[in-house]
């Protein structure tokens, strides 16, 4: 199993002073999905942000292209695109901005503009691309964010419920978005605890690695 | 109420302001040109300022004018704010750069003016000092509204602020000129001031009129072309804009 | 059904000063920025003792003033931002009583720590002895006017883009009838020792004023900012 | 139909300067739900803003046992409690001195302190009642939020996406409680893109009174 | 590699500006706040010219500050909620450069316009003419070590408990030794008129310093409020 594109191995985090989980190891190769899950506070937000290395965890090791990703650092992040709980969205420029900043700061030069105009077509906003972000319901707001996976063109995924507040259209196209992500040799990892149809993932139960009674 | 509401809808303002403007902008224009003659040849040189005094024609409209366009913008806010009346809302919003603009030209001129009276162009007098916090006033109320997109909580915002606002300016007036006399007196005051003879008042009143009409026919220019930004989407406003390509 | 207002404004209050608690650096942070400013001055100005006397009086007013503006942001802001002031809004009490106890909790957390450490200051600052009581009353009178008033500010400008600085330019101009008398009064019993009577007697008339109107304002103002 | 003891009639809902839905009404009676549905940005959380009478209707009125709520004023919000996109909860205190703020604040003078550790139970929160609410997970500060609502014990629940970040059993969980709620002579007013089981329940579909072209 | 790093900062400087124009009050608020603490000395002293000149460097410089020590807290605050400092963590990019890109758009928005506008200030305050450049020089080289060193607090009180009035707190000591320098050499050229250029160069030394490690400092202080 060793041709593991991403890998985290022997992964312990801890909040304040528990320890969530312990001893977990994980691999992702290209084309292949994981959808973590486990009941509300079990830690898989915290998991996720230490394997996309926003936060340092308290033991073990993760691994790109079987080199650490402390020290790949920048070279790393520049093959990861990350949607959190929060949509880190601007509410004061518009929603073509707001994507526009994303492709001049964070995409790879090469990406043409277009695939901003692209973007907002592909998640439905493309009316209302001129609208500041702070007017956008809930779930257009979740929609930008998304968007932002198709600016930035990165390998792997990593996506903390993406599906809150979406439309049960938008929860199909989003699936099938992931699932052409996955086809062209993407990599994902998926926490929700909505249902949704993606041919191929699997399941990864971090109830096994836990550490807590609760 | 009804009045104020048959005549408060915004088409009906547009129409009826676009007939008066014509009116008060040729009554405006006779004001300051006679104003102007009066006040520049008719009216004699001071004997103590010579022709320094004759700024005096532009600083003490604007300040009066400063003043009542407070009024005016509050009663405006709070009138639009309790009977939640549009027009109102509008002509709050369209007059409040007026009155900045009528307060910065007092503080202009008044400096300009300080520099040959008193040597200097600013002292903390009480005049000087309530009128540079009537402009924080204006500047914050405006901000206020530049900074809320939605039109309607833009107002309401507002209008809070500047009933509050009209609560305090009093307060703050008075408390500014007790500031200057309860405390000992200031090294420099507005002590010297000419006194008022006829040839010079008769320009001054003038002036003071054309500075008014002035006010109006910019409120109703202003005013007209908010409502149309306002209205743009309605069918009056897009036939208008159709009619006259 | 009043009973059971007073006890919904008690909790108000209670919850507020518990939430400070907790935040316990906040409960110093208006006190240590007062001390701070009043600090800066000397340094700016120079460490003569007569011209330090001279501003004194101006220098810890204006201070506790723009300590007063600065924490008028955790008034509602950080509520608004967790949805807590939808729920105030949604609560079956008058809204104006409730927020007249979140500020009378904001007082107490503010406006009161900074009266009573200002003698120290005082000494500090040259001020004669004889006119640090009348510094003490003066903030006592004065500092509840400034919550009172800038609460109305602060929560206009609640979810308004660049809220937090549009709060100082709002609520300062409104402010300076407070500082004038208040400073007045620290200035004129450094003097005469007269005089300041009238001052503070206006300062308390401003913060009968500002209670009858502010609370209404500010409740007017929060709907106004959550529609 | 005049039994309804929650009504609105003629109901027209502005943002900026678009009208999202005009001419719509409805009627809640004893023991009655219904389910609001339709796509992203539509206005449903517009509309439950103001039916709770948090903001203003641009025309329409909304009534309560036949009086307007702009009449009724705190007597109608004693009557309602609104769970909204955002928690309501107050990072620095603890989860259960959210719930004790709230029962003195909000709820009935008569409520018995109790309750909140009973509401605490109910949403599995016990066990970490006295953990700050800022450090707690997504979906636990979820349930905190719907947990208000059993302290409250008002009669009328409107709720914007009540199952955001629930895990499945959670959602069941909530199900359940607003069908007791429901049983119990309460009304329930429920806007979900979420898959959710309640007996009874009436869809409502905004989209018949949209005057938006997307 | 180095053309791209460019471009993003370029885009990120770009962004900072834009976002400010769109909240079009904050632009001018740190300006506005500069002009009305100014106005609230004369106020809070007195009316007297020959007081007002001998605090004046002081006060204006103070002013100064504490415009920048407020506007900080919309360095990195607003990001950091919506999530977006998250986001910019995940940049390809080194976060330091990027850093300095937000450093360099908050300064031409809240340092610049503050030394342009302070002549006017100066006037009022009745500070001699022959100071006045000074007053700007000093400006202009101490504002931009202002904005540079604070940042580091800014970021590091990021989701903190009152983590808005902690950073005043935290940053104003380090602010001291700019405001010496500042308001001594504004003082200086007031009187004799020589002097004044030793302390200018200790200004640009102190900028000097604060651009080789407050980049640096400040996105070690981002990693840590984000883990
Ligand atoms: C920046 C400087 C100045 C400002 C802000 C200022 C402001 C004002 C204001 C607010 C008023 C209206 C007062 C009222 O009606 O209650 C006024 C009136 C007047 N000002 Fe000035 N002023 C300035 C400088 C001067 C100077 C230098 C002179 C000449 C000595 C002057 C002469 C007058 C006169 C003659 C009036 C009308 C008198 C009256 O209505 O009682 N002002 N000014
Ligand atoms: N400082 C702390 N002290 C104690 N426990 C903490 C602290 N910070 C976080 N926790 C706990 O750690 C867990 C964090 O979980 P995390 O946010 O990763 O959950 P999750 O699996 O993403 O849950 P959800 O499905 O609700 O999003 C929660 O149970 C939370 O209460
Ligand atoms: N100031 C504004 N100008 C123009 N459009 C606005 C403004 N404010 C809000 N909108 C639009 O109004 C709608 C508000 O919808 P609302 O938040 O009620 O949607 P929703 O049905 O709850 O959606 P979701 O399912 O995503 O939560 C959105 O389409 C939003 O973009
Ligand atoms: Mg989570
Ligand atoms: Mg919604």
């Amino acid at each position: 199993m060793s041709d593991g594109l991403f890998a985290a191995r022997g992964l312990a985090c801890m909040r304040g002073d528990r320890t969530l989980f312990a001893g977990l190891s994980l691999e992702l190769a290209e084309g292949q999905a994981l959808h973590v899950r486990g009941p509300n506070g079990l830690g898989k937000t915290t998991l996720l942000r230490a394997l996309c290395g926003l936060s340092r965890p308290a033991r073990g090791e993760v691994r790109w292209r079987g080199e650490l990703i402390t020290d790949l650092a920048d070279d790393f992040t520049a093959e990861v695109a990350y949607v959190g709980h929060l949509n880190g969205i601007q509410g004061d420029l518009t929603a073509g901005e707001n994507l526009e900043v994303a492709r001049r700061v964070f995409a790879r030069r090469t990406t043409p503009p277009q695939v901003v105009s692209e973007a907002l077509e592909r998640v439905g906003l493309r009316a209302i691309a001129d609208r500041p972000a702070r007017y956008l319901s809930q779930g257009q707001k979740r929609r930008l964010a998304l968007a932002r996976l198709l600016v930035l063109r990165r390998p792997l995924w990593i996506l903390d419920e993406p599906f809150t507040a979406l439309d049960a259209a938008s929860v199909v196209g989003l699936s099938a978005l992931i699932g052409e992500h996955l086809a062209a040799g993407g990599l994902a990892l998926i926490v929700s605890h909505q249902a949704f149809d993606i041919p191929g993932i699997e399941d990864f139960e971090l109830a096994r690695y836990s550490r807590t009674r609760k | 109420m009804k009045f104020i509401h048959k005549y408060g809808a915004p088409k009906r303002f547009y129409q009826l302001a676009g007939t008066f403007i014509p009116w008060f902008a040729g009554i405006t224009a006779v004001l300051f040109v006679s104003g102007l003659y009066l006040g520049l040849y008719w009216a004699p040189p001071d004997y103590q300022q010579g022709d320094a005094y004759r700024i005096m024609f532009v600083h003490v409209p604007n300040a009066w004018m400063s003043m009542m366009a407070y009024v005016i913008m509050a009663s405006f806010a709070a009138t639009g704010y309790i009977w939640n009346i549009r027009l109102a809302d509008i002509l709050a919003r369209v007059s409040a750069p007026l009155g900045a603009s009528f307060t910065l030209t007092a503080l202009v001129t008044g400096s300009l003016w300080g520099k040959p009276m008193w040597g200097t162009y600013w002292v903390w007098d009480a005049r000087l000092t309530s009128e540079l916090i009537l402009f924080f006033l204006y500047v914050g109320y405006m901000a206020l509204q530049a900074s809320i997109d939605d039109a309607r909580r833009a107002a309401h915002a507002s209008a809070i602020l500047a009933i509050v606002g009209v609560v305090n300016i009093p307060i703050i007036h008075y408390s500014v000129y007790w500031w200057h006399t309860l405390h000992q007196p200031a090294s420099l005051t507005l002590t010297n001031q000419p006194k008022i003879y006829a040839t010079m008042l008769i320009p001054l009143i003038v002036m003071s009129l054309a500075f008014m009409f002035f006010y109006l026919t910019m409120l109703c220019v202003r005013a007209r072309s908010e409502i149309l930004l306002r209205e743009r989407h309605t069918d009056w406003v897009r036939k208008l804009v159709e009619g006259k390509p | 059904m009043t009973a059971d207002v007073l006890t919904a404004m008690r909790s108000v209050f209670g919850r507020e000063l518990l939430v400070f608690w907790r935040r316990s650096t906040e409960v110093m942070t208006a006190l240590v920025f007062f001390v701070i400013v009043t600090t800066l001055f000397p340094l700016a100005i120079g460490p003569e003792r007569h011209e330090l006397m001279l501003v004194a009086p101006g220098v810890l007013w204006v201070a506790a003033l723009l300590a007063t503006t600065l924490s008028l942001n955790h008034l509602f802001a950080s509520d608004y931002q967790d949805g807590s002031l939808e729920q105030l809004l949604m609560s079956p009490h008058p809204l104006s009583l409730l927020v007249l106890a979140k500020m009378a909790a904001h007082w107490v957390l503010t406006g009161l720590p900074l009266a009573l450490l200002s003698p120290l200051l005082a000494v500090q600052m040259a001020l004669p002895a004889k006119a640090i009581g009348t510094l003490v009353v003066s903030l006592l009178l004065g500092t509840p006017t400034l919550t009172l008033i800038g609460a109305v500010p602060a929560a206009l400008t609640l979810g308004v883009r660049g809220g937090g600085v549009l709060v100082s330019l709002l609520v300062l101009p409104l402010y300076t009838p407070v500082l004038i008398f208040g400073a007045e009064a620290v200035a004129a019993s450094a003097g005469q020792g007269f005089a300041s009577v009238a001052h503070l007697s206006l300062l308390g008339a401003f913060l009968a004023l500002a209670l009858s109107f502010a609370p209404w304002a500010s409740s007017a103002a929060l709907r106004v900012s959550l529609d």
